[in-house]
């Protein structure tokens, strides 16, 4: 019955069954909202964070997917401002992928704060030398921004359009999106890497602090590269799961190998960034705050194969798959690689935070271990169900994948064709 | 200007807590609920046991009163804070938190190389009367805040009050002395102006058996510990993981 | 018109637009957060004119002067008076928060005075025999329960035994201890740490406990072996052997009597000051001086004798009222139970109903510090007798029974004034010297009206004999040492205390930071060897069974490579002795 | 009439105890605040003066006014403390040395109190529902207020001057 809502010219499956796909989402998402609310009324006494790991699972989860999301600031910039046509095919949808991840990681930021009611107060008395404030601003700053680059795809709709204003408004929109891909390349560069300075900064605690340039240590700016980098390779993830989930070719391969290159190439440059940056730690910085490089690595279960597997297993493995043409042609390994550099970045970001806190810093410290509470874990999953939820939707009444109407008439050409060869 | 700081003999601490309570008197600190532990709960001050890590009858332990190192360069916490809830005052070098300013996004605990920062995990609650005996000169937090030692300011209040009704501009430094220090029975802590050549405590910081924890970080704190033990004096130093510590 | 849907979305939006610039939403905001500071259930502190008032702690018989902060009446924090000459402005941290007693949630709330006082005199009716038991000797209270129970056709007065001696730390060089917690909430906590820095410390412990850990040298002897030590001291056992029963090497333990025989005045003390180890002051002109107090009026004399528990026969008691309103030398109740006629009526004075109140047919809850008025027995580090009152800074939150007006009814006696009346002998001795506080002043008794001497002592003042050493006479303790005791196989362990319990007679602000720093070793928490603990299966921090004379109770074990085999560390003194541990 | 109605949303208002007179007592009484608002020996300030103020001249009726009567049957005869509400009472987290302002910086009472002294009658107190502060914090007491005066006499150190 909601026939008229979608995209002409394109088949999605019947309603009863989009509904019965959606529903465990919606339970989950439920159960979710359940524990977050617990957490804001009882207070955060409901985690399992105390005064020694005062950060958790949830700053590990807002860490990971910003660069996951970074798929939307990054296309966006390839494709209006260096003027890479082919990605015209996945930027809709990755705009949505940015928009879920992001507005997922400022909600838990709000159940985070022991004050919620507070949280203007870095707006209105910030601080201008906190990572956290550089943090705070931009991210909300581009959350809007992508809420306005969301708009013309809502507005896009088949019965939305309808509406004259509305088409109007959408056209307007549409005049603005070079400067608004500029803006949100800009922003999104700022909090990647703030993000990054975030534990970059912290003297106190050797094992995350970087010397860097200017104000910003050197962990600002891999965490840029490594986010430009995993952003590709997430959307084309994404993409190739809904392509499998929905039964249906969305993007021709071009664009596929093409975001495998870009990502490729970037994870090349980040892991050879990322090896010097740990060199000069281990020879340099750690060793001057008193903290020799080793015994951070010898306290279990946080040995070496860590560091091992962070840069080369993936790190330098995706990078060199996704660099070389031959294996770019089999999904298989291009999906796999990318997989590969989206757990990297996630490892990459629970070294920075978890490992961080679980060390020791004074001598009679013991090594710390902390498991998040069912609250915490719930609040976690309430992020992914909705971000299932809000794309699933997004994905149905909108029109995510340009290409997708034309890959089917092309699909149905051949079958006629085919059906005429068997003719004669 | 003043620079505040004070000096902790380990060889005469023998680990009693007498300055923890009186702390937590004077400061208002909740009594928490039976499930709190050394992780969550609040102790602005909390006296360590360290040992030498050998086996008996080698082991010799020691007590080590850990509270906010006031760091007097780069204040780790003070940079970090997203809103000026955390300050150093020029004319004390007290570093203050702001509990009524704080959103506590936890940032500073995360930065304090020392863990001398606390959360209100809980609202705060005595026992049923026990709120007749809190103290007027410092406000009780509310859930969902960081606090710290900030060298006793209601203290430092009272002290300024007394002087400006006579008044004077500076305080009589008998006047000011932190709760732990006034409490401690065995006279293992002292307290007073760094700037000041003629107060114990500058000369304290002086002595060759002095040091302060992790001094390799450049955060310059204020806190002077001092012990004849060669093996107390190691704890000045970042930590060695022993086979014993090594754990998953 | 009609209004279409548009209409109204132009409505809602200008709206939208329009409370924007009226101040609600901003003043909304700022509201909400300061709201978020008077946070609903934060207690507003009182506010108002801050006083000093001037007490001594009877938490333990220290003493100790304390200064109180007041908001008007209401203490709000306590320190010490460095003009007190014995505590020297020293409290131990059961002291700094003692104001919050009268608030603590485990109080006894109900006052079953009549029944108590009926089903008494019922039992006395048939010319029972009563007794009375007070945990804290030598109090004027103590007086007037014995004068009592001396009018009392059968009455018997019972107290944990006292030292008939003080010990003068303040003269002595070299000081052995045999366990004696001597830096651990030992007599006056001051007045031990002002004389620390005269004297060399030589603890003799198995483990190393707080006072071991900061002795000029401990000496890790062998569980049980202190005897031998002592043996050897007295001149009754040879080197060799000794070393060899010790487990310390013949050149320290040489050392040892060579430092108390030659760098005198020497001292030697153990955990209980009974035991024939001090009998080893008398060969080394130990610093022991006779335990003086304070006079009493001549009409008291005539009072009970103080008798031991275990000379009572048994099953003899028809009445037991205990005291233990202040907390004193705990007596087990195995050790009074056997004493107890079949259906005797057994009344405690207690704060909570965890003491002897388990036992007891009445529980009558009793005023506690600093509720009470009462007066304190000389610390045993106290070398001049010594008169101080409690005098209290609160009103008793709750109901409270008093134990000596309990006591003295059933004899006819009024003792209500005692504490005026001693006062009044004190001042007609004429002797020593009330010091006051507020104004640091010590003035003679003579020059003093016996109005004003006690209007002194009541403001939290404290009256001080002029420092008389008379050396101990060291009748009691025969100087021979005990026989050394050989370990019985079935239990293999001893039990060594090497904490002062936290208790349950504490703020819980007190308790709550010795859980959240694990600072001292809790009372349901025993420490073995990882040797012993093998050996029993059982794993740090896991459950454990600890059998010993007094019974079993179930723990927790934490094992620690710093404490030796054979050793089972706990934090009880009553179970002092020999024990086992199986896994629960 | 929404500038008129606000206020009313906002705010539930406190009437004071007494229908008290600064101005008659201004000039009969003491001609100084601090002959009733006094400081006490160490620094802190006493605030309203208690009862017994009051009634060493107010044991019997002085006047015929009703407003005095009313206090004298109600307060003095029975020895009950009216029930004062400030106006100016600052949240619990603030600390505030008048003994600071008043002998070493000098202010008037009025820079902050306004014309309380020469006031005929005590207006209610006009208490915001949600933060609970009075209406006078809100128009002369706010930090913003301390700031800039503190400013412009470069009196600011740090946020505990003034917190606690």
């Amino acid at each position: 019955m909601d026939k008229q809502f979608i995209t002409r010219g394109v088949q999605r499956c019947s309603t009863g069954k989009f509904l019965s796909w959606m529903l465990p989402w919606a339970v989950l998402l439920a159960f979710g909202l359940l524990s977050a609310g617990l957490c804001l009324i009882k207070g955060l006494n409901q985690t399992n964070m105390d005064n020694r790991f005062a950060f958790g699972l949830w700053i590990f989860l807002d860490l990971t997917v910003i660069a996951l999301g970074a798929g939307a600031f990054f296309t966006g910039f390839l494709l209006y401002i260096l003027k890479v046509k082919e990605l015209r095919a996945v930027i809709n949808s990755a705009v949505v992928i940015g928009l879920v991840c992001y507005s997922g990681a400022v909600c838990v930021l709000a159940v985070d704060v022991g004050q919620p009611l507070r949280a203007w107060f870095t707006f209105w008395y910030p601080n201008v030398h906190s990572m956290l404030t550089e943090v705070t601003f931009c991210i909300s700053c581009y959350l809007t921004v992508l809420m306005i680059e969301y708009l013309p795809i809502v507005l896009k709709n088949r019965q939305l359009r309808e509406v004259p204003s509305f088409l109007l408004f959408e056209h307007e929109l549409h005049k603005l999106v070079y400067v608004l891909a500029g803006v949100g390349t800009f922003l999104s560069f700022f909090h990647q890497g703030s993000l990054g300075g975030l534990y970059g900064v912290l003297r106190g605690r050797p094992f995350a602090f970087r010397e860097g340039l200017a104000v910003w240590p050197s962990t600002f700016f891999l965490f840029i590269l490594s986010a430009a980098a995993v952003g590709p390779s997430f959307i084309l993830l994404t993409t190739w799961l809904v392509e499998k989930i929905s039964r249906k070719r969305l993007v021709r391969p071009e664009v596929f190998r093409l975001l495998g290159r870009i990502s490729g190439l970037l994870l090349a440059v980040y892991t050879l960034a990322k090896s010097v940056d740990t060199l000069i730690w281990i020879n340099r910085t750690s060793p001057e705050s008193g903290f020799a490089a080793w015994q951070y690595y010898s306290w279990k279960p946080f040995g070496t194969w860590i560091l091992f597997a962070e840069i080369v297993l993936f790190g330098l493995l995706p990078a060199l798959i996704l660099l070389t043409p031959r294996l770019r042609l089999h999904t298989g390994w291009l999906v796999s690689a990318a997989a590969l550099a989206c757990f990297g970045v996630a490892l990459n970001r629970f070294v920075m935070t978890v490992q961080t806190l679980a060390l020791p810093t004074l001598s009679f410290d013991p090594f710390l271990s902390y498991f998040p509470s069912w609250q915490e874990v719930g609040t976690f999953l309430a992020v992914v169900a909705y971000g299932v939820l809000v794309y699933s939707f997004s994905f149905r009444y909108f029109n995510l994948f340009p290409e997708e109407r034309e890959l089917k008439l092309q699909m149905a050409a051949q079958e006629e064709e085919a059906a005429l060869a068997g003719r004669y | 200007m003043k620079r505040y700081g004070m000096s902790i003999d380990l060889d005469r601490c023998n680990g009693c807590g007498a300055c923890m309570v009186a702390c937590a008197v004077e400061n208002n600190i909740p009594a928490t609920p039976e499930n709190s532990n050394d992780r969550k709960g609040i102790t602005w001050i909390r006296v360590y046991k360290i040992d030498n890590k050998e086996q008996f009858p080698d082991r010799r332990s020691a007590f080590v009163p850990v509270l906010c190192q006031q760091c007097g360069h780069e204040t780790p916490c003070v940079h970090v804070c997203p809103q000026q809830a955390v300050d150093v005052d020029p004319a004390t070098g007290i570093v203050g938190q702001m509990p009524e300013r704080c959103l506590g996004c936890r940032y500073c605990m995360a930065a304090c190389p020392y863990h001398a920062r606390y959360f209100n995990w809980w609202d705060p609650k005595w026992p049923a009367g026990m709120e007749k005996a809190l103290n007027p000169d410092v406000a009780p937090r509310m859930r969902g805040v960081v606090e710290k030692c900030n060298f006793c300011h209601g203290r430092w209040h009272a002290a300024k009050e007394r002087a400006a009704i006579a008044g004077k501009r500076e305080i009589d430094p008998a006047d000011y002395v932190p709760a732990c220090v006034e409490a401690c029975p065995t006279g293992a802590l002292r307290f007073g102006d760094l700037n000041d050549p003629a107060v114990e405590v500058a000369r304290d910081a002086k002595t060759p058996e002095s040091f302060r924890l992790l001094e390799k970080l450049g955060t310059e704190p204020k806190i002077y510990y001092r012990s004849e033990r060669e093996w107390v004096r190691e704890i000045a130093n970042a930590p060695r993981p022993g086979k014993e510590n090594v754990r998953g | 018109m009609t209004t279409t849907r548009r209409n109204l979305f132009q409505f809602l939006g200008g709206g939208a637009v329009g409370a924007l610039i009226t101040p609600a939403p901003w003043r909304l905001i700022t509201d909400t957060a300061i709201w978020s500071e008077n946070w609903p259930g934060i207690p507003k502190p009182a506010r108002g004119e801050i006083r000093t008032r001037f007490t001594h702690c009877s938490l333990c018989t220290a003493g100790c002067a304390m200064r109180a902060r007041c908001v008007g009446q209401q203490p709000v924090s306590l320190a010490g008076v460095k003009t007190h000459p014995v505590s020297r402005g020293a409290l131990c941290p059961w002291g700094i928060a003692a104001h919050h007693l009268p608030y603590h949630p485990r109080r006894l709330r109900q006052n079953p005075w009549q029944e108590a006082a009926a089903a008494v005199s019922a039992a006395l009716s048939g010319g029972g025999r009563m007794a009375v038991l007070d945990l804290r000797p030598g109090r004027t209270a103590s007086w007037s329960y014995r004068r009592a129970l001396a009018a009392l056709p059968k009455g018997v007065y019972l107290a944990p035994q006292q030292p008939g001696f003080a010990v003068d730390l303040a003269s002595a060089r070299t000081v052995l201890s045999f366990g004696a917690p001597l830096l651990d909430r030992w007599g006056t906590p001051g007045n031990v740490f002002a004389a620390r820095r005269n004297f060399r410390l030589i603890q003799a412990e198995p483990v190393e406990t707080r006072t071991a850990a900061l002795a000029d040298e401990w000496l890790a002897i062998r569980p049980g072996s202190e005897s031998a030590l002592a043996a050897w001291l007295a001149g009754e056992l040879p080197l060799l052997e000794a070393a060899a029963r010790t487990g310390i090497e013949e050149g320290r333990i040489a050392a040892l009597g060579k430092a108390l025989s030659e760098n005198g005045p020497a001292l030697i003390l153990d955990r209980d000051l009974t035991s024939s180890a001090m009998a080893l002051n008398k060969r080394f002109k130990g610093t022991l001086v006779a335990r003086r107090e304070a006079p009493v009026p001549e009409s008291w004399k005539k009072a009970a004798p103080v008798s031991d528990i275990a000379a009572v026969p048994d099953r003899s008691l028809n009445v037991l009222v205990i005291d233990e309103s202040v907390p004193g030398e705990y007596i087990p109740w195995p050790a009074i139970e056997p004493k107890l006629a079949g259906n005797a009526v057994v009344v405690a004075f207690a704060w909570t109903r965890e003491g002897y109140g388990r036992h007891a047919r009445y529980t009558l809850p009793a005023a506690l510090f600093p509720e009470a008025l009462d007066d304190i027995p000389g610390a045993i580090d106290s070398v001049a007798a010594t008169f101080r009152l409690s005098t209290p800074l609160v009103a008793a939150n709750g109901p409270v029974a008093d134990p000596v007006a309990f006591v003295t009814k059933l004899a006819g006696l009024d003792a209500g004034n005692a504490l005026r009346e001693r006062a009044d002998a004190i001042h007609k001795a004429g002797r020593g010297s009330l010091i006051t506080y507020a104004d640091s002043k010590s003035t003679a008794v003579k020059d003093l009206k016996a109005e004003d001497f006690w209007k002194g002592l009541n403001e939290g003042g404290c009256w001080m004999e002029d420092a008389v050493r008379t050396p101990l006479p060291y009748g009691r303790g025969s100087d021979k040492s005990s026989p050394i005791a050989e370990p019985d196989a079935s239990m293999p362990l001893e039990i060594v205390v090497a904490e002062s319990p936290v208790g349950p007679l504490c703020s819980p602000l007190l308790s709550k930071l010795y859980r959240e720093s694990n600072l001292r070793q809790p009372v349901s928490r025993i420490v073995l060897s990882p040797f012993d603990a093998q050996a029993a299966h059982i794993k740090d921090g896991g459950a454990a069974v600890l059998e010993t004379g007094r019974g079993r109770f179930a723990v927790l074990a934490a094992v620690d490579p710093g404490v030796p085999p054979g050793v089972v560390q706990v934090a009880i003194p009553i179970l002092a002795g020999r024990g086992k541990v199986v896994a629960a | 009439m929404g500038w008129i109605g606000f206020p009313h949303v906002i705010y539930k208002s406190r009437p004071q105890p007494v229908d008290f007179s600064h101005k008659i007592h201004a000039d009969k009484a003491g001609t100084k605040c601090e002959d009733c608002h006094s400081f006490r020996d160490d620094g802190t300030y006493a605030g309203a003066p208690t009862l017994d103020k009051c009634s060493s001249c107010h044991a019997a009726a002085m006047g015929d006014s009703a407003a005095e009567k009313n206090f004298i049957d109600r307060y003095v005869t029975p020895g009950k403390e009216p029930q004062w509400v400030s106006y100016a009472r600052q949240p619990e987290n603030v600390f505030f040395s008048h003994a600071t302002h008043v002998k070493l910086g000098g202010l008037k009472c009025e820079q902050c109190h306004g014309a309380v002294g020469s006031s005929a009658t005590l207006r209610p107190v006009e208490e915001d529902r949600v933060g609970g502060y009075s209406r006078d914090v809100w128009a002369r007491g706010t930090m913003d207020d301390c700031v800039a005066c503190h400013r412009q006499r470069h009196q600011e150190n740090s946020c505990l001057d003034c917190h606690k």
